[in-house]
């Protein structure tokens, strides 16, 4: 618990400078927000009217405070757009790319991780050569053409899958699930990809350890050195990786979301910035790096999980 | 002879913020001029840090070092680096201590560039010199590190620390890396440098045995304390700390069938982040008493500069 | 002396420990085993000819040689691999996308490190309340802004343009360049070669550019490489969301953009210069991939 | 003095002859390129807002298939001699969906509201002097001086009436809940995803809507929003990708909606600095544009070409629509009377959508004989309007989706300080040709003195007319009653599936 | 007694880069019932080599070239996986140097205690809980309820390095091969386990193959040695007459160069040179370039290794005459 203050505190300054971070940016953007807002046929005095409103002729410094104190009290502000609290929108978004990125990284590791201790097992044989250019190849796909492969073939051509659009879990999870296969798969290449590669450096490594050969020196059978004594060795590696993909993909399915029109978190940020929203960009880059955090805390809590030597708060930092 | 080095109260502490770790606990000796003088200890009582503390590559944290008098501990950086001409350091790992992204000839160039010693051909010539010195040829000035065997590479390092002609050379371990026939090489190596260039040396090493054989004084630590210092002959035949006496006992000699008396002490050493009280050695030690647990014994002199700190003398 | 010599002449005699050989070639040796290694290089040497030699190579002019009357045409008719939206030759544009893309990974990199390894190397090697409180925070903030986002409103705060969108992504590689460099030098400087230099009297300076920062550099290596990868890959992504190169430009990434309008008419207007992304992308990786290989020393064999 | 008077008892339903019974229920799903950011008329600023509001919201009075003004919420209205009194006569008995009377008050209280500073809408009702209620179903409102184009404005979001009840409760927030007369009532929404709309039981149609529900997809690309029309997710698309347009001539399943709209496209020059602070160098630029070329690639024929800003559904439409072929030589003249014989480069600011690309390109490309060099530069579009808005451009490209009046298609976009006026163009013969067609209520009139100051424009160019583009809908023949109206805003009462 | 492993012209080669190396080049000798035999040699010499070839343990790239290992009557080098794996921990059990990384870091050392005693003996996991306990009595670990549900990380290296032990001794193993089980320890660590060691073995009669580079521990544990030096044995002998009187140069240049701790040397002899790398030495003896006493015959032929009496052997041509006989595969 002392640990979960600890860290939660710890990342405190780096909330803080996202915030910062996040807010100096919105208001380097070219683009006044009252002009981008009203459109262009707006007269000046309604723009002024709603710069007036909108607090944006405030010095920038008081704006910021008066967000962060609002923030502080829970309220993340409402959309310059549509008024509608952001965290109503964050709320409504989020759960899409959470389910998105679960998914996403699911699949990815249904295939890593058989793919990684094949491969690690049966180093330079065949199927090592294979999975190994495979995965390279998997890597190296930009994610949003194969997106758009993937609906030439499957929901174009085939007509398997739809070629976009979402329909939340609750009201139809056939046709939720449906629509999600193929940006899920679109993904999780790249990321099982990476995760196999990840898992099959790691092992390689772990397997050339003294304890391994100790392992075999007692008698024990291939498979089980590799499943038991490596696998879990092998693991924090992977757990890192894990963890700055979950939170990669969190914030880094926009052009996923763009292309197969799902109301994602990623499209409501880049939406909210072409639209100058800036109070939602705020609200969402924050939840977006407390999530990050969250993760982190996760990442850091799984590795006293795996390594017993790994005492929960220490080596944090690396 | 004089004194060339005084070091006094030494301390290193590394903190964090729960547990202190206290490597160097109020360590003083002094080297003479020409005298080698070996310390040896179990792995993490102190010694490389001591060592290292000396010449301000890790900042002590308490405690004066002096050198020909002056105060190493109180120079200001610019000051230091120059003092370094005379204070040089010979390292554990043969592969570790040279860089090895440059060749043999920039190494051991490196400190007259440093100290702007020479141009540029007389540094060559002088590095050429020396690695016929320290047992090389010219012809390895062009090599790099990789391309030379443990041993080769030890010279180097003590070419390193020469090139400057310091009058000190403190050497952490310097054989401990290398195999008995290559490390009798680099001992003899060591000892003729001695003579020939009027080196004093700081030896530290775990092997009683070598330390016996290079030094004329030699400093017992345990748990980041000084518990024995003394000539070395009286140290060897005459053992006065119990911890030293268990060390020596503890060798095995290579004589089989030898018949000795010998003295397994129990348990590990304690860690030094949390030491006993009293004498630190209380808590594996025969000859405990009530007093040893909760007082700490001074180094005192029993004779004939034979330094030792227990409660038995 | 008399000992040291007669220990010089025996020594030299014994010497043959290790091969004679040069970093260099042992490095190159090492790499050319790795045939996945090769075929990246080989991948990246024939991207780099291209960019070269694009004038020579092309059939046609990649932006002004617009043709109405043949819009979206499939191969043939003097065109390799048919037209595009305005008539162009599809080929001809591929080609001189390969210059775009060198450009893209050049820039990006390049301002990454120039930026990134210089404050890892400093904040690494001093450590202290800036490095952890504030450069490393800064980094950390970094890192929780979706980078994709991060890219983006960079460009649109630098403004417009090929340039000022790589260096957007290049900030957006900043936070890992300087944590893989101070991650290094931390390690670096304790090594022993790193306390002999200071122990014979040089500067700070002189050890963190002398002997820290070039024991820093394979990993570095690596993940340039791989930066550069993912630099053509961000500059599509980009292009993709509508920033990026000048329109006329024929980088990849907007080729893609325009050739998703016509997805369901001609796939292949999108499949090439996907391909060529791909491609271009894979080299890079198996290249790094390689580097990596045989400078880690674990995985040596 | 052509006081129109106009008594058509219901509703324009039933100009369809419902001969055999309309099919009752079902759902229909309509594809939207966006997002409607809000859905209150008082602050809406997007096209796409506006066609939401046509399933939420009535107006007083409409457009139909023609472009005509009909009746709506209001039955009839009597228009003063002097033009510049308005008196509505309301339909009985029309309640808001939140049960609240839809009456002179609720008018009155909409017409000031949009009078308001804050109001996107007070531009368009800036002639308006005051409105009185006469009855509770008779309003008039009093004009500061004639406004020829008051009625259009009526039929857009300015004349659309909300709940005044709703307003009061919601505040600010009233936007989030939209309560109109309409033959809809929005039930849901998941923002940037879909808006559900519910039949509005009580509706003041007789018979209508014949849907219970229809569905509001966003899906931002226009092909996309055809391959959930192909498999049937969608019923109609507000966008088609024109370049398919000839595949579905005789598509079984799908229709397509390829019909002339109300808007241009073009650019404006930058008239206050240099280069294009010289007319000639303007003209020039705007000999070498082959617009044909344009309207092929760029629209796959679904527009035409043009150089007003008259679409040709409207009365100012005519002769100054017309253009001249490029000509190298003629624009060497030009480009020398502008003081550049070797010609000269400008940056084209241009949007990041494929077809702001082509067009920049062709643009570019077509200009380079004359020996002007474009430097295309694409800007995100927040970015964009707010560079036009400042006058940081040299050129740049922006349209006008159009609105029924040419009045709301020029005067501010050309007369001194138009709100629109991002060439800062100011010519005092143009300005007041525009004024005084303001204040005519006789189109031929107007007409003329269109004609007059488009003579003025066509030769001096602040902004070149490139095109009108069509709206381009796909439709699903499964859905009936489809209506098209030159605004190209979707009517959903009528539909049936 | 009587022999129970013998290893016969054992080669063991690397297939380095873009050459074979032959790491273990014709290697020859027995272990007796009961008996420590220690192996020496610097550093490369071929040692581990030797040691993994006879578990069948050797990394990958390496290759049992030729020769046979005779264990308990059986070759080892001709059974099948599986059976090997049942000789592994139960019939021949192995320490290795590192008491610090040869221990699984993320299971307890119960855990990893149990599994051998599980696999070979069938035990259930209470039974074998039970023996661990029992086993790390046996080598002096206090509290060892406890200690079997720590991890690694919390144990010394000392007691790392008796767990190990343990671990090697839990299903009484014929044969305990420990390559160098004290070199990482301090002095009087290495003290207290080679006591550990010297009881086990007095206890259980297991016979030891002790690999080490320390004359100083061979003589004090060890029956017989074998000296060995780049990959080949140069010398063999029991533990007094090696010390007393080495035969070969190698042996006694080693003997020479080590500084003794009981008394000053005013100089040590040092061999010069290093060892070379196996396999590049093509001709003649392979300690040749670093021998005082090399002559022609030296660098041109490859010597044998002699059979000199008391079982007593040694590879060098100065023992030519003493000789009684050539090993075979030699
Ligand atoms: N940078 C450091 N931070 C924290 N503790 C340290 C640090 N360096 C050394 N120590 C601790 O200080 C103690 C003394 O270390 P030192 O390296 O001086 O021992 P040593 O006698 O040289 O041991 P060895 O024989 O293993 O080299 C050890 O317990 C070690 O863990
Ligand atoms: N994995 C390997 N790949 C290539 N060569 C190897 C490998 N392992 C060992 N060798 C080579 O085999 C030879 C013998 O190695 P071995 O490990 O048996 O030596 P050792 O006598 O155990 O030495 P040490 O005392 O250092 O443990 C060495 O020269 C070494 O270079
Ligand atoms: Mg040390
Ligand atoms: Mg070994």
């Amino acid at each position: 618990m002392a640990f979960l203050v600890r860290r939660l505190l710890l990342a405190v300054p780096v909330i803080f400078l996202v915030t910062i971070l996040v807010f100096s940016l919105m208001h380097m953007l070219p683009g006044d927000p009252a002009t981008v807002i009203l459109g262009q046929e707006a007269p000046p005095e309604a723009v002024a009217a709603l710069r007036e409103q909108l607090g944006l002729n405030d010095p920038i410094v008081m704006q910021y405070l008066h967000w962060l104190g609002g923030v502080l009290h829970g309220d993340l502000g409402h959309s310059l757009v549509d008024n509608s609290p952001v965290s109503d929108l964050i709320a409504q978004r989020l759960p899409v790319t959470v389910e998105l990125t679960i998914g996403t990284f699911l699949i990815a590791l249904i295939i890593a991780i058989p793919a990684g201790i094949i491969s690690a097992t049966r180093q330079g044989k065949f199927s090592d050569y294979v999975a190994s250019i495979l995965a390279m190849s998997g890597m190296s796909i930009p994610s949003f053409w194969f997106a758009m492969m993937l609906i030439v073939l499957f929901a174009v051509k085939l007509g398997w899958f739809p070629a976009s659009g979402y329909t939340p879990f609750f009201e139809n999870p056939a046709a939720n699930i449906t629509a999600m296969i193929l940006p899920m798969f679109a993904t999780a290449l790249r990321e099982a990809a990476v995760l196999m590669r990840m898992l099959r450096s790691s092992l390689l490594e772990v397997m050339s350890a003294d304890y391994i050969r100790t392992a075999y020196s007692k008698g024990q059978r291939e498979r089980v050195v590799v499943l038991r004594h490596a696998f879990k060795n092998a693991l924090v590696p992977v757990v890192t990786t894990s963890g700055l993909m979950v939170a990669g993909l969190l914030g880094g399915l926009v052009i996923t979301e763009s292309i197969f029109s799902i109301p994602g978190f990623g499209k409501l940020i880049v939406d909210s910035i072409y639209q100058r929203d800036f109070v939602t960009v705020q609200g969402a880059v924050l939840v977006s790096a407390l999530l990050v955090v969250v993760i982190n805390l996760a990442v850091d809590l799984t590795y006293s999980l795996i390594d017993p030597r790994i005492k929960v708060g220490k080596g944090a930092e690396g | 002879m004089s004194t060339l080095l005084e070091v006094k109260g030494l301390k290193k502490y590394y903190g964090t913020r729960k547990e202190v770790v206290k490597a160097v606990d109020d360590v003083s000796f002094t080297v003479e001029e020409g005298e080698t003088l070996g310390i040896v200890g179990e792995s993490g009582c102190g010694k490389s840090t001591t060592g290292r503390a000396i010449l301000r590559l890790i900042e002590p944290s308490e405690g004066e070092v002096l050198f020909q008098g002056k105060p190493l501990t109180a120079l200001k950086n610019a000051e230091l680096r120059k003092a370094r001409r005379d204070l040089q350091m010979v390292f554990q790992d043969p592969f570790a201590s040279l860089n090895p992204r440059m060749t043999v000839g920039a190494i051991l160039e490196e400190p007259l560039k440093v100290h702007g010693i020479g141009t540029a051909t007389e540094r060559k010539e002088k590095v050429k010199k020396l690695l016929e010195t320290v047992g090389l040829t010219e012809a390895h000035y062009d090599r790099f590190p990789h391309e030379f065997s443990g041993g080769q590479r030890q010279r180097i390092g003590i070419a390193r620390a020469l090139i400057t002609q310091p009058k000190l050379i403190v050497a952490d371990e310097p054989v401990s890396a290398l195999d008995v026939s290559i490390q009798s090489q680099i001992l003899n190596l060591m000892k003729d440098l001695q003579e020939e260039f009027q080196l004093t040396y700081l030896f530290i090493s775990h092997d009683l045995s070598v330390v016996r054989h290079i030094s004329d004084r030699v400093g017992v630590m345990y748990l980041g304390r000084m518990v024995e210092l003394s000539p070395k002959k009286s140290l060897y035949d005459n053992p006065l700390h119990p911890y030293t006496q268990a060390l020596l006992s503890a060798v095995p000699h290579p004589t089989p069938g030898e018949k000795r008396e010998r003295i397994v002490l129990t348990g590990d050493v304690p860690s030094p982040a949390n030491p006993p009280s009293g004498c630190a050695f209380h808590t594996r030690c025969h000859a405990c008493m009530e007093i040893c647990k909760t007082e700490r014994p001074a180094l005192k002199e029993t004779g004939d500069g034979h330094f030792v700190a227990c409660h038995l003398y | 002396m008399s000992h040291s010599a007669t220990q010089a002449s025996a020594s030299n005699t014994a010497v043959p420990v290790v091969k004679k050989e040069r970093r260099a070639r042992q490095f190159w040796r090492r790499f050319s085993r790795n045939k996945l290694a090769v075929v990246g290089g080989v991948i990246i040497l024939v991207l780099i000819l291209t960019a070269i030699f694009a004038p020579l190579i092309a059939t046609h002019d990649p932006i002004f040689d617009q043709d109405y009357n043949n819009l979206i045409s499939k191969p043939g008719n003097g065109h390799l691999l048919g037209t595009d939206d305005l008539g162009r030759d599809t080929f001809s544009r591929l080609i001189y996308g390969a210059r775009l893309s060198l450009e893209a990974a050049a820039i990006s990199v390049g301002i990454a490190l120039v930026i990134g390894v210089p404050i890892g190397l400093v904040t690494g090697y001093y450590r202290g309340v800036w490095d952890e409180w504030v450069i490393m925070r800064i980094v950390d903030a970094m890192q929780a802004f979706p980078s994709i986002i991060l890219a983006l409103v960079m460009a649109a705060v630098l403004g417009g343009g090929f340039f000022n969108a790589m260096v957007a992504i290049g900030i957006g590689f900043l936070p890992s360049i300087i944590r893989i460099t101070r991650a290094q030098v931390m390690t670096v400087r304790n090594l022993e070669y790193v306390q002999a230099a200071k122990a014979i009297g040089a500067r700070d300076g002189r050890i963190m550019f002398l002997h820290v920062l070039p024991n820093c550099l394979a990993p570095l290596l690596v993940q340039a490489t791989l930066s550069m990868a993912a630099a053509i890959v961000a500059e599509a992504g980009l292009s993709y969301l509508g920033l990026g190169a000048a329109p006329e430009q024929p980088s990849w990434g907007s080729m893609l953009h325009i050739a998703q309008g016509y997805l369901n008419i001609e796939p292949l207007l999108a499949f090439w210069p996907g391909l060529a992304i791909f491609l271009v992308v894979l080299g890079f990786n198996l290249l790094g991939d390689g580097i990596r290989e045989v400078l880690d020393p674990k995985l040596k064999r | 003095g052509c006081s129109s008077s106009n008594s058509a008892d219901t509703s324009k339903s039933d100009a369809k002859p419902a001969t055999n019974a309309v099919k009752q229920g079902g759902t229909v799903n309509i594809s939207l390129d966006a997002d409607p950011p809000k859905l209150d008329p008082s602050f809406s600023t997007a096209l796409v807002d506006r066609m939401v509001f046509q399933s939420i919201y009535d107006k007083l009075v409409d457009l139909d298939d023609k472009g005509n003004i009909v009746p709506m919420l209001a039955d009839k209205w009597d228009v003063s001699p002097d033009q510049k009194s308005y008196t509505f006569h309301l339909h009985p008995g029309v309640k808001f969906t939140d049960g609240t009377d839809f009456n002179a008050d609720a008018v009155k209280f909409n017409i000031e509201r949009y009078m308001d500073k804050a109001s996107t809408r007070r531009n368009e009702l800036q002639a308006v002097d005051k409105v009185s209620v006469v009855d509770p179903s008779t309003v008039k409102i009093d004009l500061k001086q004639p406004f020829a184009p008051f009625l259009s404005v009526l039929t857009d979001r300015a004349g659309m009436m909300v709940s005044p009840a709703a307003v009061k409760q919601y505040g600010d927030d009233f936007l989030n809940h939209p309560v109109g007369t309409g033959p809809f009532v929005l039930k849901d929404r998941v923002k940037g995803s879909t808006l559900t709309l519910e039949k509005n039981p009580n509706y003041w149609k007789e018979g209508l809507p014949h849907l219970d529900k229809v569905v509001y997809k966003i899906i931002n690309d226009s092909n996309q929003a055809l391959n959930n029309l192909k498999s049937g997710q969608v019923d109609i698309t507000n966008v088609f990708p024109t370049k398919e347009i000839p595949n579905f001539a005789n598509d079984p399943k799908i229709s397509v909606v390829n019909q002339a709209g109300q808007g241009f496209q073009g650019m404006h020059l930058n008239a206050s600095k240099a280069p294009f602070d010289n007319a000639a160098l303007r003209s020039a630029v705007d000999l070498m544009i082959d617009r044909d070329a344009i309207v092929k690639v760029v629209l796959n024929g679904a527009g035409t070409a043009g150089h007003s800003p008259f679409a040709p559904t409207q009365f100012a439409f005519g002769d100054t629509d017309k253009f001249e072929r490029p000509n190298v030589d003629k624009a060497k003249e030009l480009l020398k009377q502008g003081g550049k014989p070797d010609g000269f480069s400008f940056t084209l600011k241009i949007g990041t959508t494929p077809t702001n690309q082509q067009l920049g390109q062709m643009i570019q490309n077509m200009l380079k004989p004359a020996g002007i060099t474009v430097n295309l530069e694409k800007v995100e579009f927040g970015t964009l309007i707010d560079q036009a808005k400042n006058g940081n451009y040299e050129a740049v490209q922006l349209g006008w989706s159009g609105r029924p009046d040419p009045d709301q298609n020029l005067y501010d976009w050309d007369v001194t300080d138009g709100t629109q006026n991002y060439s800062r163009y100011s010519n005092k013969d143009v300005d007041t040709l525009l004024q005084s067609a303001r204040v005519e209520g006789d189109n031929n009139k107007r007409k003329e003195l269109y004609d007059k100051a488009m003579q003025i424009l066509n030769t001096e160019n602040p902004y070149l007319y490139l095109y009108h583009s069509n709206n381009v809908f796909g439709l699903s023949k499964e859905v009936q009653g489809f209506v098209y109206v030159p605004d190209g805003l979707i009517r959903t009462a009528t539909l049936s599936k | 007694m009587s022999t129970i492993l013998e290893i016969q012209n054992l080669k063991t080669q690397f297939h380095g880069e873009n050459r074979v190396i032959p790491a273990v080049d014709g290697i020859s000798f027995s272990l007796q019932k009961g008996e420590t035999l220690g192996v020496v040699g610097e550093s490369g010499c071929g040692k581990s080599v030797t040691s993994l070839s006879i578990m069948r343990l050797l990394a990958k790239g390496a290759k049992i070239a030729e020769g046979r290992i005779h264990f308990n009557g059986r070759d080892l080098l001709s059974l099948s996986e599986a059976q090997m794996r049942s000789v592994r921990g139960n019939e021949i059990a192995m320490i290795f140097q590192e008491p610090m990384t040869s221990l699984n870091p993320v299971y307890t050392i119960g855990k990893q205690l149990s599994e051998m005693t599980m696999l070979h003996r069938g035990y259930s996991k209470k039974q074998a809980l039970d023996h661990a306990v029992e086993m790390l009595k046996k080598v002096n670990i206090p509290r060892p309820e406890k200690i079997v549900h720590e991890y690694p990380h919390q144990l010394s290296g000392g007691m790392r390095q008796r767990v190990m032990i343990a671990m090697a001794m839990s299903c009484d193993p014929d044969v305990l091969i420990a390559d160098e089980p004290t070199t990482a320890l301090d002095v009087t660590i290495q003290a207290q386990i080679l006591d550990l060691m010297r009881d086990l073995r007095d206890r259980q009669s297991t016979s030891i193959l002790l690999i080490t580079h320390d004359l100083g521990v061979v003589a004090e544990m060890c029956d017989r040695v074998i000296v060995m030096y780049a990959g080949q044995v140069v010398e063999a002998a029991d533990v007094n007459s090696l010390f007393e009187r080495p035969a070969h140069p190698y042996t006694q240049g080693l003997m020479r160069s080590i500084p003794k701790v009981d008394a000053d040397l005013d100089r040590l002899e040092s061999i010069p040179g290093s060892v070379p790398l196996p396999g590049s030495v093509r001709q003649g003896c392979r300690f040749a370039s670093r021998c005082e006493q090399a002559h022609d015959k030296c660098l041109s032929d490859t010597p044998p290794l002699f059979e000199l009496g008391e079982g007593r052997q040694s590879r060098c041509w100065l023992n030519q005459e003493s000789a009684i006989g050539e090993v075979q595969h030699a």
